[in-house]
């Protein structure tokens, strides 16, 4: 071999500077206190943003820093919340629309896995189904509600209708990118053992895979209630969408804010859901952990 | 030196700025002219609010209901928004709104009208148009199927595909069906008592400021001279429509003759009917308290928009 | 190497003298695979039979674990013909776990998961020394603890031909005389045949029939193993047979024995 | 050890049956003719479907099957084309708005990369970001032209506000959850090496998440188009969005039909661009092969 | 083992006498490890000073990795005190090389991507023997040649505290020798404390002061290797070292020695 065997030191010892001791110990501080402590900081920076934007937003206000027209303060807002509470609107339209968005979601999430699924696993399955998919994703239903109600008609149909066709995409993308992101090592490892396709698709790329998928169900959620503004535009009588649609042809700023609002709500109540979603069924990924 | 005054002008549809472009009226003002292309009068009411334009379009019944659901009341001192021009079809063959029928659904009286599928949208005077037509009908909502749709061409696109029977709303979007003999008229604005015309309304700070008013005042008898170059030149109206609008050619042919209008002096026989719109709106609940809809109209401009002196 | 097996496989080559000679479970003729400019493996002939213990060794780089994965079928030749037995077990390099798949599940995921998958991976585990970990994540094993799984799951299986890429290099001394044992069990047993990777000259000694040295894109060295089982690393004949594979493999003799 | 030593097979080998073997040489077939095939395929498969949907477009329109009302056959969309060409609306309608689309990208892909990375990074980026974001990305934009118009005015800056708005939020999710699967192992392995937080994001994170994002910003390339139908409702006299909404004001279903088309064409190009992007950008993700 | 390093690292323990002891590189008292219900280690005093290499031994799953993993950083104790010198490199015990840099920039993942951090990865890959290799990606690298990599990176920085994880599992003979030349020849340079985890006893006793075999949670067994270098394998005190660790392994005595 090439190594010359000095049997001296390069550097004598004493020279070396002595290296730096870090204490790890402190980490071993009680992990339960600990993460209690956490999941509080956790939840007071959540809802901390939120809050204090809405105090700005109303300093804003009673400073007359902005316009009540342009942005009405908080205290209107809730007169507004208030007046949609007490003629029953609200509670009827947020069963109503979740309703819709719900079948429109399930519907367009089933045929986003299944496109994905297809497109991720065969490459055939790509190439027939990926150009209609992208070509689907641009269409601008906003501009085609006529349309819509030329081939769908007025009734619910329509609407959910319309709202599967726009969550489609999103499950799609992402099913597709998942399946495409797993290691071929793994598959090439479970090919071997003489899986069919399907097999190995549903044992062991489907569940690897599912983290991604979830993301596109997380952002299809949001989208089914976005699609609602354009869905409750067809013959609605009740509904978020119809409320927003309502008041901005009325002017209703504050109706309108509230509305946003509660559409901001359900965004973050759809976001916990998904969570607890991927809490259950993704219990073999490591507990965040920050970088 | 003193910068030039400029109008900014809000419009819904490039039609209006087309022909007056085409003909040529506004050449040598000694102010600028800038149109804004706005859809719909929330738009057109919100760039008012934040000053983006000084004058806007919409339907005679927009400030009826801005006044109506405004938090503090409007005196003549703080009125925000102000009606300076109003103007609407002359042809009486084609009234602006209008309740019709599909030839299918076998609608000869208005007691047919119970039970069927009505289609109207929401908001300016197409819903008024539904309203006092199920008024004089003596029904109720719950007599009908009542379809409520976003706007104006979402209506028509559901009563021309034949998915409701019965609409209320601008006439030229379903022209083209009752020419064919698909749909029959039922009940015109006219016989309504609508007076269902499109204004102008300017921001209350325009009309008192001297040299935007002045301005305003030109800019008006200049369209009402571009009213009568349309007249005189139906067959080049026509083409801007469907080159420059992009109507189809059956859509223009009706749309030359129904946006062939004039100017209608602000009087108070416009007034008086326009209170009374307002106070049907007060009765069908739609107004939350009872208004004096003189404070909208501005008259100084009557005399550019008729002419007169 | 430090540890010695005890084990002593039967040697299937005994086939009553006159009878057809097993059949051929692999069979290479001028084997070729190229990356980029480089032959990797330019030409190479190979007939392994059911029954035979073949272990591969070679430097790092040199194309052991292209040539299993195309023996696998999980690469392309480039050249030459090629021709495996179906049922086929590998054990890569790395253990290649599904992480979203519990333990015992992925030593049965060739199988319908039932209850009597469930009581297979149970039984396949047990023989790793792993019941413990059955309803674990892959992400808790240790190394060693993961590549024992892929071998459970390489032998739940019957194979006619089992490839196994190095899977023992991460276990420690007692633990690798456990899964020596183990693995020539399941020999003996369906007596498939077997090609094995491994970086351990004394390891193809005890356990194989005959060692190829993989060399330069080709097979650099062909031998039997003539060896009585149970094999004794004290041995002379073993000494030397070590001798001449660690010369083969570029350690010169000066280190050749200890 | 345990093992007990039998000198006989279990099984004498003449009993044992034959295996059968499988020729894997027929793979071996020249591969530059064989990808070039692939590629041939490919195409053809790509625009297979297109053509056939147009095919049967076509027939369905000259058999009556459907009323050119509800869809105009190919023939008149074509002819729908020719005059948006001859006028030269088309020609200034596209560079017009890929133009505010590309911009609002430019702004919102950064905006959603950085928050993104703050959030998969940091937990306390995590608990700042999120909710807000969560909130934000409800938010019906097309039911909020007038506030859009009071807050931010007629001009270009108002368009390109609302694709900003409406493009933050996929680059957000999929930066977040990039950034959030990249293995940990690989984190912890680098951070030995005494690389700061800073260095870790950028050296290995942003690499390893790149296709993650890269899907992000796929999904709001498509989005800053769709948004062009609510930005160009404001004070527009050109573009592929004003052309669709007044097509929608006079009923020209020709014209929805051929804007539609167009809109699938431009999801059709950013699609290959962001291929290309990936392409170039990923180097190291082995081509894609099919399971 | 089957193969015999010729190398012979200086003794560093050669401190003039009288002189004081190097300083600390590893402080453990009594640290506490628990998954779940088990306590993977249960108290473990450990003392490691610049300059002194220490091979880890013992069972798969013995937490071996774990305790490497606390010395780094990357895994908190659940009690006793930990304190490591700060300039720490580890070779895990699987690569770990980011997918999305090319071989020479995983090599200096931790510098300023510059030309000098070319250079220098551009030295540790020839001395690993992987010059060709700098610009491919990580995923094109045989098991042996990523593993080295890794160790390429690891050297290319100068640590106080070498951590090494089966460093050379996936080796062959002579590639390993190479390493180990590599290995010994940075410690003699820089005198760093090495812990290295082997599965090989005569590795650890080839390369080592001082063996320690981690069984049940604590240290089973620590002892100083007194052996002249360059070592040599057919020395009687080494095989007599060997049977014990083997035994301490639980490997029987009369597989002891070959
Ligand atoms: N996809 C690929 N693209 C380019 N080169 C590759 C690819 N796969 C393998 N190689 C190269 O081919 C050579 C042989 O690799 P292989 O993995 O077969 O080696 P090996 O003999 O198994 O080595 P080890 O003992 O280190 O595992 C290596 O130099 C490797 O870099
Ligand atoms: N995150 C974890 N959760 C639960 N158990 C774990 C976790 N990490 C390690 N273990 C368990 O702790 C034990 C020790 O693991 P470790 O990786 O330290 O072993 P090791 O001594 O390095 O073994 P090997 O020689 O096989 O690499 C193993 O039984 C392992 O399953
Ligand atoms: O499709 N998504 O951008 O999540
Ligand atoms: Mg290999
Ligand atoms: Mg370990």
């Amino acid at each position: 071999m090439t190594a010359t065997h000095r049997h001296t030191p390069d550097t004598p010892l004493a020279e070396a500077p002595p290296p730096v001791l870090v204490d790890l110990s402190g980490r071993t501080a009680g992990t339960e206190p600990r993460a209690r402590r956490a999941r509080a900081r956790q939840l007071v920076s959540r809802t901390l943003v939120p809050f204090a934007l809405l105090a700005l937003w109303q300093v804003a206000a009673d400073r007359n820093w902005v316009s009540p027209d342009a942005l009405p303060p908080p205290t209107v807002i809730i007169e507004a919340f208030a007046e949609l509470i007490r003629t029953g609107e609200l509670q009827s339209a947020i069963p109503t629309s979740l309703a819709r968005s719900l079948v429109g979601l399930l519907f367009g999430a089933f045929t986003g896995l299944a496109l994905g699924l297809f497109a991720g696993l065969w490459r055939v399955g790509e190439e027939l189904v990926d150009a209609p998919l992208q070509m689907l994703r641009t269409i601008p239903f906003i501009a085609m509600i006529p349309l819509f109600i030329i081939w769908f008609g007025i009734g619910e149909e329509a609407k959910i209708t319309l709202i599967y066709a726009a969550t489609i995409f999103p499950v799609y993308l992402n099913t597709y990118a998942g399946v495409r992101g797993v290691d071929q090592k793994l598959i090439e490892a479970v090919r071997v053992f003489g899986l069919s396709p399907l097999e190995i698709a549903w044992r062991v790329i489907v569940p690897t895979a599912l983290p991604s998928i979830l993301v596109g169900l997380r952002y299809a959620a949001g989208v089914s209630l976005l699609a609602l503004v354009a869905a409750e535009q067809i013959n609605a009588r009740s509904g978020i969408g119809f409320i927003l649609l309502n008041a901005n042809q009325f002017q209703r700023t504050d109706i309108i804010i509230a509305g946003i609002i509660v559409y901001a709500l359900l965004g973050i109540v759809i976001d916990l859901v998904m969570r607890v979603i991927e809490h259950v069924s993704l219990p073999w990924r490591p507990s965040l952990v920050p970088a | 030196q003193t910068s030039r005054v400029k109008l900014l002008i809000g419009f819904q549809d490039t039609t209006l700025p087309e022909t007056v472009a085409a003909s040529k009226v506004l050449e040598g003002t000694p102010y600028d002219v800038e149109w804004v292309i706005l859809p719909g009068p929330a738009a057109q009411l919100s760039a008012l609010y934040s000053k983006a334009i000084d004058v806007g379009h919409m339907g005679d019944t927009s400030l009826i209901i801005e006044q109506g659901k405004a938090r503090t009341p409007w005196t003549a001192e703080n009125v925000p928004l102000q009606i300076v021009a109003g103007w609407r079809a002359t042809d009486a063959q084609y009234p602006p709104i209008i309740t019709v029928t599909r030839t299918d659904a076998r609608i000869e009286t208005l007691a047919d009208l119970r039970g069927k599928r009505w289609a109207y949208n929401f908001g300016g005077f197409n819903y008024l148009q539904y309203v006092l037509s199920l008024q004089k009908a003596g029904l109720k909502p719950a007599d009908i199927q009542p379809i409520q749709l976003g706007d104006q061409s979402a209506t028509s696109a559901a009563f021309n595909a034949g998915r409701a029977d019965v609409y209320s709303g601008n006439f030229a979007a379903v022209a083209e069906a009752v020419e064919r003999g698909d749909a029959k008229p039922l009940l015109t604005s006219d016989q309504l008592d609508i007076p269902a015309l499109n204004v102008f309304t300017a921001r209350g700070d325009v009309v008192r400021d001297r040299a935007k008013s002045e301005a305003l005042a030109d800019f008006l008898a200049r369209v009402r001279r571009h009213w009568d170059w349309y007249a005189a030149n139906l067959d080049t109206v026509e083409k801007i429509y469907t080159e420059k609008v992009k109507q189809s050619p059956a859509r223009a042919k009706i749309s030359t003759v129904y946006l062939k209008a004039t100017f209608r002096p602000l009087d108070d026989a416009v007034i008086a009917r326009e209170q009374a719109i307002a106070d049907v709106l007060v009765a069908s609940g739609d107004l939350p308290r009872k208004i004096d809809v003189s404070l909208e109209f501005n008259r100084a401009f009557n005399a550019a928009t008729t002419g007169g002196n | 190497m430090s540890l010695h097996s005890p084990l002593s496989p039967a040697t299937p080559r005994l086939v009553p003298s006159g009878a057809a000679p097993p059949p051929v479970a692999v069979e290479l003729g001028g084997l070729r695979r190229v990356f980029g400019e480089r032959a990797v493996l330019d030409g190479i002939d190979l007939t392994l039979r059911r029954g035979e213990f073949v272990s591969l060794l070679g430097p790092s780089g040199t194309g052991k674990t292209t040539l299993l994965r195309i023996l696998a079928g999980l690469d392309r030749a480039d050249g030459g013909t090629v021709r495996v037995a179906e049922a086929r077990s590998v054990v890569f390099q790395e253990p290649r776990l599904v992480p979203a798949k519990r333990v015992w599940q992925n030593v049965v995921i060739g199988h319908r998961p039932n209850a009597e998958a469930r009581r297979l991976a149970g039984a396949a585990l047990e023989e790793v020394g792993l019941s413990r970990h059955a309803d674990a994540w892959p992400k808790t094993l240790s190394g060693g603890e993961a590549q024992r799984v892929a071998l459970a799951r390489a032998l739940a299986r019957e194979p006619s031909l089992l490839l196994l890429d190095e899977p023992f290099a991460a276990l420690d001394a007692l633990t690798r005389i456990r899964m020596h044992d183990l693995v020539a069990q399941l020999w003996r047993r369906h007596l498939p045949a077997v090609l094995l990777v491994t970086h351990d000259v004394d390891e193809a000694i005890l356990l194989s029939d005959r060692v190829i040295v993989l060399s330069g894109g080709g097979i650099a060295f062909d031998t039997a193993v003539d060896l009585p089982r149970p094999r004794q690393r004290s041995d002379r004949a073993f000494g030397v047979l070590r001798a001449r594979l660690l010369a083969e493999l570029g350690v010169g003799s000066a280190e050749g024995h200890g």
